[in-house]
């Protein structure tokens, strides 16, 4: 039985053969399509799984000052109101924000010393002190200098002395942290005052019930951000975006289509051969079967390397292309460390997309040749 | 009224099989009427080349019926809880389809034992060269018809039925069906010990009796035992899971909602327990209808039939273990782990 | 081995044109062939004898009546069962249907692929019946290179390759020498020596020269007759 | 070999080859058919298909590329929750806070709006303060 079959897939590959060219292009459009469908997906769910992974060393709560006349800045006093709640393990004051330099805009950040001092990664990152910073690897600085230029509310100007290491792209990019008094100088905030304030809870899954309490302490309105409220806006953001993606499916969809039709006309087309085979001998489940293994030749290896071409260009550990294509960066893309972990998902639903339609139409088109009589094949077929 | 893709497409994979049918069964009104299988003459032989096209319709109808339900199922209990205000999950939408909902589950599960029935025997005719039961098979047909139709005109209200503005109340369904914790303790006046333990002992006979069924496949007693068993043991099997061995899996007592098992947060076990609950519901009637045509057929298509019998039986037995493995299962696992049952 | 082949009131009759209307080919007919014998049928063109011969392989249903192998009412039978049955059959069409994308060799082994067999037996089965049918030298060729003689022999070849136990020729020496055509008719005298049933039908009555014949049968106006 | 019905043609007694048929040459050593290369298509789509599976497989059990994890405590340490996915300035960058209603400006002399980067760098000479906005 095994050697039957071995011979039989055998057969399929000779017939393979008798159009080589077409062959390979059904493999090549089959493996570009899985790649361009792959990539979008993989690369929106990887994102969301990093995103979401990453969120979890952020703070579980931030609150922000609300006034009618907008956003206000906090009193540093407030974490001590926040701390008063059961429950608050942790209660950080944020200077923080965007600002410009003669290339692009920035995030800026007040750097904690303490926070900063545990952090020991490959390249130890020091505080920095007044008139210094500690820039990503997307900040640029004129090539015979190391100063940076930042306006805020206030113009200044400081020597970057350090950098964050690459690896620490997906946070550090474009980000520059300063000394707390520079930073509130560039952000136009007085001494004890803060952006907002970040909090962490004691039960993380608890956050959301800690709320009404939150915004009873505080002497003025809040608007209070949680964890899973940023992810949320995250998810959807990709989802968005992923849907914009889905526009470009929409070529390859219609190619699949066309891909399809071609193999049913190609089968349709070969009436009298089936009529011919029947007359051989060949039952109609063996026709099917060899039908089925000749799409299986060609469409597993393509739809496999079209996965692995994917996988490749989401997860490579120095892949900026998403950031240069889809994220809007000019110059220099984040590189990325994507968490390749939920990535079967998504390998098992672009094979299903592209594998079931296409043995579909293989297996509906062979099934309603071999259900007819050998003689009408023969002699009606071309 | 919905516009939902997915409702959208059940309807239209519903609507193809209702045409399917529809056309089998033209073939089959002429198979009744005229099928005589000792005639050679020229209606005889176009009726038996039709026959065997009107049977690859009824197999694709199979197919799409079987493969609309699992979508259905995995939309109700997955997608449109989400759409549908304060449904957490098949209960909050079955509420909003209102009455159309319940009948076209009733319908979808009636057409899915009629056609099972049809599968299994159109099974034995295609071992035996010359169909001997293409007749059978063409009242199945017939009978068929009238319960798919039914259960697309019930789909078509379910879905007239659904608005997305009004909002549910899926846990009040769950919770307002007792007015006290004693009245959740107990079940038609029996308390679960009763409930578990009817299971139990049910489960031990039917287990026993499809082994002796499967293992004796040309004798009729132990597949008549075997149906009998299983119309006792589905719905014990139903009110135990529900009532008693679901809180293992929600790992809470008295949520007795048979559609939270299918949510991801309960690792979606739903589909493989509610499955293999279908399965024994499906053939173990499946194992006494070929048993019984065994004994009407010559001894070609009797072996035949008595062999998809034993198959029917070896497949009710292996429904019963994955149902118990994963019942019995997590309730096993919880008193390993915490030393108590979850009694309340 | 198989004991006859039969036709019981076999009718075949196909639609003339639009209308609903058909014309009989084939009218009523019964006859036996029986196991180890070769059996002629001539009749003049578009009498219908390569149509009885595709009914006879269930090629094609009947009409009406029936075709029965042992007994068994084969043309009944359903796609699945008389598409196996069909594996014990081997026809010679009159056109030679082979697939120019394929060797001679492979053309060959085309019957052999879905039964069981490895490769190297399908090679050398199909390479002995071609040299029992004198054309071993084309074993490599394309068949687009053939003479409409050679790519007989090819055909006829295919339809033997796998020794079967009924085997229906429709003007198997059409291009042929009659140095050829007497290695065929050698072949299928073996054939029916091994208790195959052998069904040639051919438009030229004098086939003795080639084919030593055991009965021989006319087909004309849809009946199918003794010949005299 | 295979035996019986499915011997080779030359092994029955009722297929002998008849005496002026000429000598079968040997068939192996023949390029007769193209059974070989089918053989090499074969095995070449076999290869494909497993490496990229096991590959697949062996990297999304065991993560052969690194997983974000340095960037993780830079990020607590810094305390930021937002990442450097989309550039500075961008709406995009910081999903929670836009859309809103809320007007996020820590005072009147700022502009209304959050600055869009890109018009921003393309118009406005670098000599006056720009607006800081979290």
């Amino acid at each position: 039985m095994r050697h039957r079959r071995y011979a039989q897939f055998l057969w399929a590959g000779r017939e393979l053969l008798t159009h080589p060219g077409a062959t390979l292009l059904m493999a090549l459009s089959m493996g570009l399509l899985t790649t361009m469908m792959a990539t979008g997906l993989l690369l929106s769910q990887a994102l969301t799984a990093t995103t979401s992974r990453l969120l979890d060393q952020g703070p579980d709560l931030v609150v922000r000052r609300v006034t009618p006349n907008g956003g206000q800045p906090i009193s540093s006093q407030a974490a001590d109101l926040a701390l008063k709640i059961p429950g608050i393990t942790e209660a950080r004051p944020r200077i923080w924000g965007t600002v410009s330099t003669p290339q692009a805009a920035v995030t800026v950040v007040a750097a904690d010393r303490d926070a900063i001092a545990r952090l020991t990664i490959t390249a130890a990152i020091q505080a920095p002190v007044r008139g210094e910073a500690v820039a990503g690897s997307g900040v640029h600085l004129p090539e015979t200098d190391a100063h940076l230029v930042l306006h805020g509310t206030d113009t200044i100007t400081v020597r970057i002395t350090q950098r964050f290491p690459q690896e620490t792209d997906l946070a550090t990019h474009d980000l520059v942290m300063l000394h707390p008094d520079d930073a509130r100088r560039l952000l136009g905030l007085a001494l004890d005052e803060a952006c907002d304030l970040a909090l962490a809870v004691f039960h993380p899954d608890e956050a959301e019930a800690l709320l009404p309490e939150l915004a009873r302490v505080f002497p003025w309105p809040v608007h209070i951000a949680t964890r899973q409220e940023t992810r949320k806006h995250y998810a959807t953001a990709f989802g968005r975006r992923g849907g914009l993606a889905a526009l470009l499916y929409i070529p390859a969809v219609i190619a699949l289509a066309l891909l399809t039709a071609a193999v049913i006309r190609q089968h349709i087309g070969s009436r009298s051969r089936v009529g011919l085979l029947k007359a051989l001998g060949w039952t109609s489940r063996d026709i099917v079967g060899l039908q089925i293994t000749k799409a299986a030749i060609v469409g597993l290896p393509a739809i496999a390397g079209g996965l692995m071409l994917a996988y490749a260009l989401v997860y490579a550990p120095s892949q900026t292309w998403a950031g240069m294509l889809l994220l809007g960066w000019q110059e220099t893309a984040p590189i990325m460390h994507l968490d390749a972990g939920f990535a079967a998902p998504v390998f098992l639903e672009v094979a299903g997309i592209l594998l079931i339609p296409y043995l579909a139409a293989v297996l509906w088109s062979s099934l309603v040749q071999a259900a007819s009589n050998p003689h009408d094949l023969l002699n009606r077929g071309n | 009224m919905t516009r939902h893709p997915l409702l959208l497409a059940v309807f239209t994979t519903d609507i193809l099989t209702v045409l399917l049918i529809l056309w089998a069964s033209a073939t089959a009104v002429r198979i009744a009427l005229h099928w005589n299988p000792q005639d050679t003459g020229a209606q005889q032989l176009r009726l038996q080349t039709q026959s065997e096209t009107a049977a690859l319709a009824v197999a694709w109808a199979f197919g799409l019926h079987l493969l609309a339900t699992a979508t259905l199922i995995y939309g109700m209990t997955n997608i449109l809880p989400g759409m549908v205000p304060g449904a957490m999950c098949g209960t909050g939408v079955l509420q909003a389809m209102q009455s159309g909902g319940p009948r076209m589950l009733i319908y979808r599960l009636m057409g899915l034992a009629i056609l099972w029935i049809w599968w299994r025997i159109e099974n034995v005719n295609q071992s035996q060269p010359e169909a001997p039961l293409v007749p059978a098979n063409a009242r199945i047909v017939l009978l068929a018809l009238p319960v798919f139709a039914l259960a697309l005109y019930a789909a078509w209200q379910a879905a007239l039925a659904m608005d997305f503005q009004q909002p549910v109340d899926c846990c009040a369904v769950i919770y307002d069906q007792f007015h006290s914790l004693e009245e959740a303790r107990r079940t038609l006046g029996a308390g679960h010990t009763g409930w578990l333990t009817a299971f139990g002992v049910l489960t031990v006979a039917l287990v026993a009796s499809a082994v002796a069924a499967w293992k004796t496949a040309g004798r009729r007693w132990p597949h008549l035992l075997l149906a009998a068993l299983a119309m006792a043991w589905l719905p014990i099997a139903a009110i135990a899971l529900v009532r008693v061995l679901a809180a293992y899996h929600y790992g809470v007592l008295h949520h007795h909602c048979p559609w939270c098992l299918f949510l991801p947060e309960h690792h979606l076990a739903g589909f493989p327990i509610w499955a293999a609950w279908i399965v024994v519901a499906m053939e173990a009637p499946v194992a006494v209808a070929l048993s019984l045509l065994a004994a009407r057929q010559a001894p070609p298509a009797q072996t035949s039939a008595c062999h998809q019998a034993g198959l029917a039986a070896r497949n009710t037995l292996l429904a019963v273990l994955i149902f118990l493995c994963l019942t019995v299962g997590p309730a096993l696992w919880w008193r390993l782990r915490f030393g108590m049952w979850l009694t309340g | 081995m198989p004991t006859a082949l039969a036709c019981r009131n076999l009718t075949y009759a196909y639609p003339n044109g639009a209308s609903s209307a058909t014309t009989a080919l084939l009218r009523n007919i019964d006859a036996v062939f029986p196991g180890g014998r070769v059996v002629l049928i001539s009749g003049k063109s578009g009498a219908g004898k390569s149509t009885l011969l595709h009914l006879l392989a269930g090629l094609l249903r009947p009409t009406s009546g029936e075709i029965l192998a042992d007994g068994q009412p084969v043309s009944r039978w359903l796609t699945a069962h008389r598409d196996r049955w069909r594996r014990r059959v081997g026809i010679v069409f009159q056109q030679d249907y082979l697939v120019s994308e394929l060797t001679v060799l492979e053309n060959v082994m085309l019957p052999l692929i879905p039964r069981s067999g490895s490769p190297r037996y399908w090679r050398e089965s199909s390479h002995n019946i071609l040299a029992r049918l004198n054309a071993v030298e084309l074993v490599g060729q394309s068949v687009s290179t053939l003479s409409g003689g050679q790519r007989q022999r090819v055909a006829t070849a295919r339809a033997l390759v796998d020794a079967p136990d009924y085997i229906l020729a429709d003007e198997p020496t059409a291009h042929q020498d009659l140095e050829n055509a007497q290695r065929l008719g050698h072949l299928l005298r073996q054939a029916a020596e091994r208790g195959a049933i052998v069904v040639v039908a051919a438009h030229d009555r004098h086939v003795d020269k080639w084919l030593k014949v055991d009965q021989h049968l006319s087909l004309a106006d849809g009946n199918l007759e003794p010949a005299p | 070999m295979p035996t019986g019905k499915h011997s080779p043609a030359n092994n029955r007694p009722g297929l002998e080859p008849t005496p002026d048929s000429p000598r079968p040459s040997e068939p192996d050593r023949l390029p007769l058919d193209r059974l070989v290369p089918a053989g090499w298509l074969l095995g070449i789509a076999l290869t494909v298909v497993s490496l990229c599976v096991l590959t697949l497989t062996y990297d999304t059990v065991r993560g052969v590329f690194p997983p974000p994890d340095q960037a993780a405590p830079v990020l607590h340490a810094i305390g930021l929750n937002e990442l450097a996915l989309v550039p500075s300035g961008r709406p995009a960058r910081r999903p929670v806070l836009t859309p809103s209603p809320i007007d996020w400006r820590y005072g009147p002399v700022l502009p209304r709006q959050a600055p869009e980067v890109i018009p921003l760098l393309k118009t406005a000479p670098f000599d006056t303060p720009r607006a800081a906005t979290p």
